[in-house]
């Protein structure tokens, strides 16, 4: 084996113990209890397996004489036509691997991995045989963690009765994870056969290719889950323990969000037509069908579904990047609690009593509040709007984090009329034909299902109204707009009245979701309403797939669903969905549905300028110039002197 | 054609200059009422000068350790046109890391010791600190930017995002819940009086060495090789490359830079104040990016001027105007949004803004 | 005849340069003009001060015989004056047809609550834009290239479609800024007829800058020159071409002395 | 296309239902909504079964994420050693304890979704928590409606118990009465007349400020400032610069320990507040206040709300909880014994209620338990001898007032001393 290989294992090995040791740090293996050993050596044979797939392709790729720009440092998960360069690199792979070769470089990242491990546990352990307290210091690295790191009790450490043996097994352990690995890699059989599999399938769901009978197997799964649910709510019926709730959400979760593949699967026409139909029939059941606690949830995700349009419309198709979008979220749902709870405010109260009005019933109701929330919120984003119509990119999205968090500052100190930290209690719930929807459904729609059912109704209606703006003029101009704002105004586009309407339109349905959300919440507070409300937002149609409503569902489902069920990870659950963030983003960072104009563009704006020209690139400085005030969202405006 | 032009043209030039002129007057009226509440604050409350003195060094204090953060930001800025959302997080590693070295100094009496023994002790306290910002500032750009430096430019915002909670929450996990309480060595404790002034010995100590690091900054960027490519590579990417500047290296150097500052700040943050916690670098870093913004985000002296701006805003501003401290941030906020209305580009960003903003 | 558009002493300045220095111009109605000078002329300026991207410190632009100065440029082209810019600035992400129906806009009516209910009126305003844009691509020579995104469009091509989008606001004058800058000769010639083409059977007066002599020479009616910033010579092609200093503002006055001398032996 | 199909004939049943809605007479009558709810609750109140060799479970709200993580998990913490002594002393007729923690995350809207998951769950039969008052008014309209009582450790909101909700219930000391125990110590124990009073701008530490400065106005002292600041906050040098410039005699701070310990640390550094009295409340009755503040916590007051409580009780809790978590109770924050009180007190109720059924289930019926917790009485638990009044406050003892002296909370007033 070539030294160069051989220090790429041990760096393998180095990368893979960092992994572990962070696990090990943040208390994994306590968690995992009695197996954590042999689930560590798993994880690292699964790293193992990856690096030797990705270090493979590095010989086919210099054979074909692309050298790797450092630009396009990506790491080979396209899918799509790329996909289909992937079965070449895993032939590859077989060639230049046939041999020992992965076998040994596993057991090198293995033994490299093991001892590192070994060495640690062991310190560890001594100390605390010593009555060294390491968790002063290190919150999670008590006992039971490093006892069930290196595979004894925790009366074994505390009495410095671990055998050396043990030591010489956690390096065997991941030694072997390594040489797994390695036979794995280099058996291809197996491998290539997991990972063709796997390129199928991305090929698949991104539509290229299905067989008819794979395709209705694949449009039948969200009916088939939905089903599945329902029959899981019955009465008398039993599974997953004390997890069926959380088992029901992920399956609810996963149900609507294949719907949504299920749509692009399907061809247009009638079969589309009837799926959608069907879908919607199903999706509306839903609230009929789930338990409290999915309802509650679904209903919290659609209410950032109604975010999460309303600031696509800012962000996705104007181009205008937003952080303070939670102010009319909160505008919105501080309207409604204004209106609609007995409320204790001295301010309001005073003024209701001097109109002759008891401060003690709700003002309005849900049904005659919303026109109210809608205004107000859409007063509240012309209001931000015009001090901001000369700001672009970065210097627009800091305002606007100022404003929502001004806003939220003003609901925290204005106690007079706010209540200040303590919120708004009390706040009405919709009613349904005057009554509640509990008694009006006879118990089938519980308060919640109603919550959801209503985020489900606003949701649609929103989309239907975003979407049909986008696909009018108004959307045309604000894509031109996002393009480039000088061109845009010179071909006609009158840029004041194009924002502010964005802006307008963008608050007016988070305007909407605020006054739900008050609704679900029933009491209100200024933390509920804070920054990290609009990064939620933005990231949820980031994740999604900017400008594309699907892709906003999507996004609402992961980011707002997910938590819901990772619950049973509780002090885990931030963490796993910041990681998952991150990596969502360099795997797929136009979002997992992004829409078709999304899709068209050339991660580089200032590539893609140049692309269709390329005898003329270098040439012509401004095509360079175009690309990059592209690339910078602006265009070149000198100002005015 | 319109149907009726003359109209659309007697509403557009009249609408303009009348926009231009209401912008003009509101400055001024706000700049006014600004005053008058000012004085009649000023007069009504009679606080002594000293008062004012104080005040506006807790300011620079402030404004000094968000110069150190903002530099990050507008450091990676101006040359990937990214926001470093996670750049908060690489100066509370700093003073996280900063608070064991000091719990090793303590233990080895290295604080008790004669005072250059403490001096020696500090700085490599403060070294280590930002030694562990630059390991997590630069794996922060090569596991989480740099795979997305051709991406929409929301992409690595998001990413940051991310790698902003995740580093937050795995501190917390990793250290626990509990804020870790920095034990100032005699030596820094205390402060200097002079009359009715009391200036920290540590608040002095901020802001000196964040103005010694700042020119060294400024130095590195104007006068050294390093500096040129980095210049380079913030005005374009490609051609530099072209030129032979190898991109990535200026990258991470540039994060090294960005975040050895922050480390520092991170670290002398803890001896000033004494707590860090999983989150206590969330807050400045939000407000050391609305320094570099204010200053004109890209802009080294801009994010400078910004961040001591800022911070002695926080301090005056709610005694100034005889508001309650809580709108301190509304005041600051405030402040930006009337800066950027009339002047977009933030105070000193015209430069860059003609090209980038 | 009378002027389409009169420029007025219009001066523009950018710190301590002057960019435009009190030019005076008149363009006839259904006319070519061409505008040439040296790199850094100021003809960009010029034309960026007629469309409201910049306000000249000082002069007057006369639109029809009302004022353009001040006016926003979303304003000027709803007056009737549309442009192309030197570096291609065409809404990348959108296809041909898009970026044409976006040069409608300001000719259509529809409100945005009609665009939500998909009123009849609506759609029948859409079906006719649409319509217009595909004939615009037609006269430009675009057509069968309506749903390609224009950044995949050929360099040519995208020269085209800024034309026919800046065509869909239905202007009476264009400016277009080096139409034929990076184009094949083949290219070149199509371009020269589409300028005679939107003279003769649009009716539109073409106000140009180029620096490809020949298509200056061969299209234009009337050119001006432009040299740091002032005006030296306007007139006939064949007036421009024998006019000294203009041959000494693009060769140098050494070249300009020796082309005289040469001229003078011949 | 097809999303546009899709998008339309959603639209098509939104029209529907919205019509329908729209045609509804407006919701303004909603207070008869009170009483579908408890009619509702008559519905839905059926029993608990558990089926024997299952666990009774106990759900449990606790801040372990958001502004506040440190009580939160020292509560939680409390509320498990509370399951694990109830187990270890063979749990209810065999019956194991099991504690359903959720992360309530000090929040409303996370309050909301572990209330709905409880509510969701039938299993449930009582819950402990939430920590903040914001993430319990998120649990108590949904534990109302589903009949399931909760017991909060912590939430000293006084708008927490009412007269509407009989699921609500606390062994926490409403805020009322330290607020105003801690402005009689001030004025008349100290002899101070003029006050500056800071929060934290947290519902629980801004409603202490507000009743503390009210009774000291009552009581004829002045009010000389009146400042918020925000958890997190570390620089309060500025906020103290404008409060000593008013020179009052002493400082009060509603909020937790570490931005308590901050202030009084950086009031030494404020020329005026150099001798000024510094003052706080239970959420900074914690070791980290003492480390925070370092040597200027010497001399300072904090108040607790503390019960009748036995040594030898606390003593023990104490050394289990060390044993099993590595650190003293104290470190993490306050409200562990109310936590391991509040669980306790709901396997009091419960055991009360609960009867075996032929087939060996254990059955607990929910109206039932509701109401034997608020005839809880004279129930020993580490914070005193508790006793539920018919508003569901089981709090005990009383408000004690400790100064710090040689790095140690030593009482100087209150209850329990002459």
């Amino acid at each position: 084996m070539p030294l160069e290989t051989a220090t790429g294992a041990v760096r393998t090995g180095l990368i893979a113990f960092a992994f572990l040791s962070y696990l090990i740090l943040i208390g994994i293996p306590g968690r995992i209890g009695g197996p954590a050993l042999p689930v560590l050596a798993l994880i690292a044979a699964l790293f193992f397996w990856l690096k030797l797939r990705r270090e493979s392709n590095e010989p086919s790729r210099e054979a074909t004489g692309q050298r790797q720009d450092s630009f396009d440092d990506k790491p080979g998960w396209e899918i799509g036509p790329r996909a289909a360069s992937k079965g070449s690199r895993l032939r590859d792979l077989l060639h230049t691997h046939s041999g020992t070769a992965p076998i040994l470089y596993g057991l090198l990242a293995g033994l490299t991995t093991g001892l590192l491990i070994a060495i640690v546990s062991g310190i560890f352990a001594a100390a605390m045989g010593n009555g060294i307290a390491i968790q002063p210091v290190l919150d999670k690295i008590v006992p039971l963690n490093v006892a069930a790191l290196i595979g004894v009790s925790p009366g074994q450490i505390a009495q410095s009765d671990v055998s050396f043996i043990r030591f010489i097994f956690q390096v065997l352990l991941f030694a072997g994870a390594g040489v797994l690995a390695g036979l794995t890699a280099a058996g291809g059989g197996y491998g290539l056969k997991q990972a063709a599999f796997l390129d199928r399938l991305t090929t698949h769901l991104s539509g290229a290719t299905l067989t008819s009978a794979g395709r209705f197997a694949g449009m039948a799964l969200p009916f088939v889950l939905l089903a599945y649910i329902a029959w899981l709510g019955l009465p008398g019926v039993t599974a997953f323990g004390t997890n069926e709730g959380t088992v029901r959400l992920l399956l609810t979760l996963i149900a609507t969000g294949s719907g949504l593949f299920t749509l692009r699967l399907s061809r247009p026409g009638r079969e589309q037509m009837a799926v959608a139909v069907l879908l919607g029939l199903g999706v509306f059941s839903m609230p009929f069908i789930l338990d409290q606690f999915q309802n509650s949830v679904m209903g919290l995700v659609f209410i950032f579904v109604m975010m999460g349009l309303g600031l696509n419309i800012v962000v996705g198709y104007a181009g205008l990047l937003d952080l303070g979008y939670v102010a009319f979220f909160a505008i919105g749902a501080y309207t409604y609690a204004f209106l609609s709870a007995p409320f204790s405010s001295p301010y309001i109260s005073g003024l209701l009593i001097l109109l002759g009005i008891s401060p003690e019933s709700p003002l309005l109701g849900y049904w005659m509040a919303l026109p109210v929330a809608m205004l107000t919120a859409a007063v509240g984003g012309i209001l931000l709007g015009i001090p901001v119509l000369r700001l672009r990119g970065d210097y627009l999205a800091i305002v606007t984090l100022g404003f929502g968090e001004i806003i939220r500052l003003f609901m925290l100190n204005l106690g007079e009329l706010t209540n200040g930290p303590r919120g708004i209690l009390e706040i009405s719930q919709p009613a349904l034909f005057g009554h509640t929807p509990v008694d009006v459904t006879f118990g089938l729609l519980s308060s919640q299902g109603w919550i959801f059912l209503l985020a489900l109704v606003s949701s649609a209606l929103v989309a239907f109204v975003a979407t049909r703006l986008n696909e009018s003029r108004l959307g045309r101009a604000w894509f031109a707009m996002q393009e480039d704002e000088d061109v845009a105004e010179a071909t006609g586009v009158h840029l004041v009245r194009t924002k502010l309407l964005a802006f307008a339109i963008g608050a007016t349905f988070a305007g909407m979701a605020g006054q739900l959300y008050a609704a679900r919440q029933i009491n209100i507070f200024p933390e509920n309403f804070s920054l990290f409300v609009s990064i939620d937002a933005l990231a949820l149609i980031i994740v999604g797939g900017i400008g594309s409503p699907a892709g906003i569902v999507l996004g609402a489902l992961a980011l707002k669903g997910l938590p819901e069920v990772l619950r049973g990870v509780d002090e885990y659950r931030i963490v796993t969905f910041a990681a998952l963030l991150v990596i969502m983003m360099i795997v797929r960072p136009d979002g997992i549905l992004p829409s078709a104009r999304r899709r068209i563009q050339s991660p580089d704006p200032e590539e893609a300028g140049a692309a269709g020209e390329p005898e003329l690139r270098e040439e012509d400085p401004g095509l360079r110039e175009n690309g990059e005030a592209l690339a910078k969202g602006a265009g070149v405006r000198e100002e005015d002197p | 054609m319109t149907s009726s032009p003359v109209k659309a043209q007697a509403a557009g030039t009249d609408g303009r200059a009348a926009l231009k002129q209401f912008t003009r007057a509101l400055g001024v009226a706000i700049v006014l009422l600004v005053i008058w509440r000012v004085t009649t604050v000023g007069l009504a409350e009679g606080y002594p000068v000293s008062f004012w003195i104080s005040q506006a060094l807790n300011g620079l204090v402030l404004g000094g350790v968000y110069a150190l953060v903002a530099l990050g930001y507008t450091l990676v800025y101006g040359i990937l046109f990214m926001i470093n959302f996670a750049h908060g997080e690489v100066m509370m590693i700093g003073g996280i890391t900063g608070f064991f070295a000091l719990q090793f100094a303590q233990a080895r009496g290295w604080m008790e010791g004669p005072w250059p023994v403490v001096v020696v002790a500090l700085l490599l306290i403060m070294f280590v600190g930002m030694a562990a910002s630059v390991v997590i500032g630069v794996t922060l750009e090569r596991l989480a930017y740099r795979p997305l430096r051709q991406a929409p430019r929301l992409v690595p915002l998001i990413s940051a995002i991310g790698a902003s909670l995740f580093l937050q929450y795995s501190v917390l996990l990793i250290f626990g819940v509990s804020p870790h309480s920095y034990r100032k060595p005699a030596l820094i404790s205390g402060g200097l009086r002079l009359g009715d002034v009391f200036i920290p010995y540590t608040g002095a100590i901020i802001f000196v060495t964040s103005i010694l690091l700042m020119l060294a900054l400024f130095f590195i960027i104007q006068r050294t090789k390093l500096g040129r490519a980095m210049r380079a590579v913030a005005e374009d990417r490609s051609t530099a490359s072209l030129m032979g500047v190898d991109v990535n290296a200026v990258i991470v150097v540039t994060f090294m830079l960005g975040s050895a500052l922050a480390g520092a700040a991170g670290v002398m943050l803890g001896f000033h104040n004494t707590v860090v916690k999983f989150n206590s670098g969330f807050i400045p870093g939000l407000k050391a990016f609305t320094a570099a913004v204010l200053g004109g985000i890209g802009n080294i002296p801009g994010a400078m001027f910004g961040a001591l701006i800022l911070g002695l805003i926080e301090a005056i501003g709610p005694s100034a105007l005889g508001i309650p401290t809580e709108y301190k941030d509304v005041i600051a906020f405030t402040l930006l949004v009337l800066i950027l209305i009339f002047r977009p580009t933030g105070l000193f960003g015209e430069v860059l803004s003609e090209k980038k903003a | 005849m009378t002027a389409l558009l009169s420029i007025q002493q219009v001066t523009k300045v950018f710190g301590g340069l002057t960019a435009v220095d009190s030019v005076d111009l008149d363009i006839a109605e259904r006319s070519i003009t061409s505008l040439i000078g040296p790199n850094g002329a100021g003809k960009t300026t010029l034309f960026n001060c007629m469309t409201g991207l910049h306000r000249p410190e000082g002069g007057e632009i006369l639109f029809s015989g009302r004022s353009l100065i001040g006016l926003r440029p979303d304003e000027i082209i709803d007056r009737g004056v549309a442009r192309t810019y030197q570096n291609i600035r065409l809404f990348g992400r959108m296809t041909a047809l898009e970026n044409v129906l976006v040069g409608q806009h300001l000719r259509l009516q529809a409100s945005h609550w009609s665009a939500v209910l998909r009123t009849s009126r609506q759609q029948a305003e859409e079906r006719a834009a649409r319509e217009f844009g595909r004939e615009l691509l037609d006269f430009v020579g675009l057509s069968g290239r309506e749903e390609v995104v224009s950044t995949n469009l050929p360099y040519g091509d995208q020269r085209l479609l800024e034309v026919a989008r800046a065509l869909g606001s239905r202007p009476s004058l264009l400016l277009l800024d080096e139409p034929a800058a990076g184009m094949n000769p083949s290219e070149t010639d199509s371009m020269m007829d589409l300028v005679h083409r939107l003279r003769d059977e649009k009716g539109i007066t073409v106000f140009l800058i180029e620096h490809d002599m020949k298509v200056v020479m061969s299209i234009s009616e009337s050119v001006a020159v432009l040299d740091y910033g002032e005006k030296i010579a306007e007139g006939t092609p064949e007036e421009v071409r024998s006019n000294a200093r203009v041959i000494e503002a693009y060769l140098g006055p050494e070249v300009a002395v020796q082309e005289a001398a040469v001229k003078a032996v011949h | 296309m097809a999303k546009r199909l899709a998008i339309v004939s959603l639209f098509l049943v939104a029209a529907l239902m919205l019509a329908a809605c729209a045609a509804a007479p407006p919701a303004a009558e909603a207070p008869a909504e009170e009483a579908p709810m408890e009619e509702a609750a008559a519905d839905m109140s059926g029993k608990v079964v558990i089926a024997s060799g299952s666990m009774i479970r106990i759900g449990g709200s606790f801040a372990l994420t958001g502004p506040i993580p440190d009580p939160g998990l020292n509560i939680r913490h409390g509320a498990e050693l509370a399951v694990d002594d109830l187990n270890a002393m063979g749990g209810l007729e065999g019956f194991m304890f099991e504690l359903v923690a959720e992360d309530g995350a000090c929040d409303g809207t996370q309050g909301t979704n572990v209330g709905n998951k409880f509510a969701a769950d039938e299993t449930i039969v009582a819950v402990t928590g939430g920590t903040c008052s914001g993430e319990t008014f998120g649990l108590v309209p949904i534990l109302q409606e589903a009949r399931i009582p909760f017991v909060s450790p912590s939430a000293t909101n006084p708008d927490i118990t009412s007269a509407d909700c009989d699921v609500c219930n606390r062994v926490a000391l409403s805020d009322a009465l330290q607020g105003a125990t801690d402005a009689a110590f001030v004025v008349s124990d100290l002899g101070i007349t003029t006050v500056a009073v800071v929060h934290d701008n947290s519902d629980y530490g801004k409603g202490l400020a507000e009743i503390f400065q009210n009774n000291v106005m009552e009581m004829g002292g002045e009010v000389t400032g009146f400042e918020g600041v925000q958890v997190g906050d570390t620089d309060f040098r500025a906020l103290l610069a404008k409060v000593g410039a008013d020179g009052p005699q002493a400082i009060f701070f509603g909020g937790y320990s570490t931005e308590a310990g901050l202030i009084a640390q950086q009031m030494t550094e404020t020329p005026g507040l150099e001798e000024t009295a510094f003052m706080s409340v239970d959420g900074a009755y914690t070791k980290q206040y003492l480390e925070a503040a370092g040597d200027a916590s010497e001399g300072t007051y904090i108040s607790f709300v503390a019960g009748a409580d036995s040594e030898e009780m606390n003593a023990e809790f104490d050394a289990k909880y060390m044993e099993k978590y590595g650190v003293s109770p104290d470190d993490l924050g306050p409200f562990h014994s109310q936590s391991y009180d509040s669980v306790k007190l709901l396997a009091a109720a419960i055991a009360a209620v609960a009867s075996v059924d032929d087939s060996g289930n254990l059955v607990i019926d929910r109206e039932e338990l509701i109401s034997a917790i608020r005839s809880v009485d004279a129930f020993e638990g580490l914070t005193g001898t508790i006793k539920c009044d018919s508003m569901g406050e089981c709090g005990a003892g009383g408000v004690q007032i400790f100064q710090v002296m040689d790095g140690d909370f030593s009482q100087v007033s209150g209850f329990g001393m002459e």
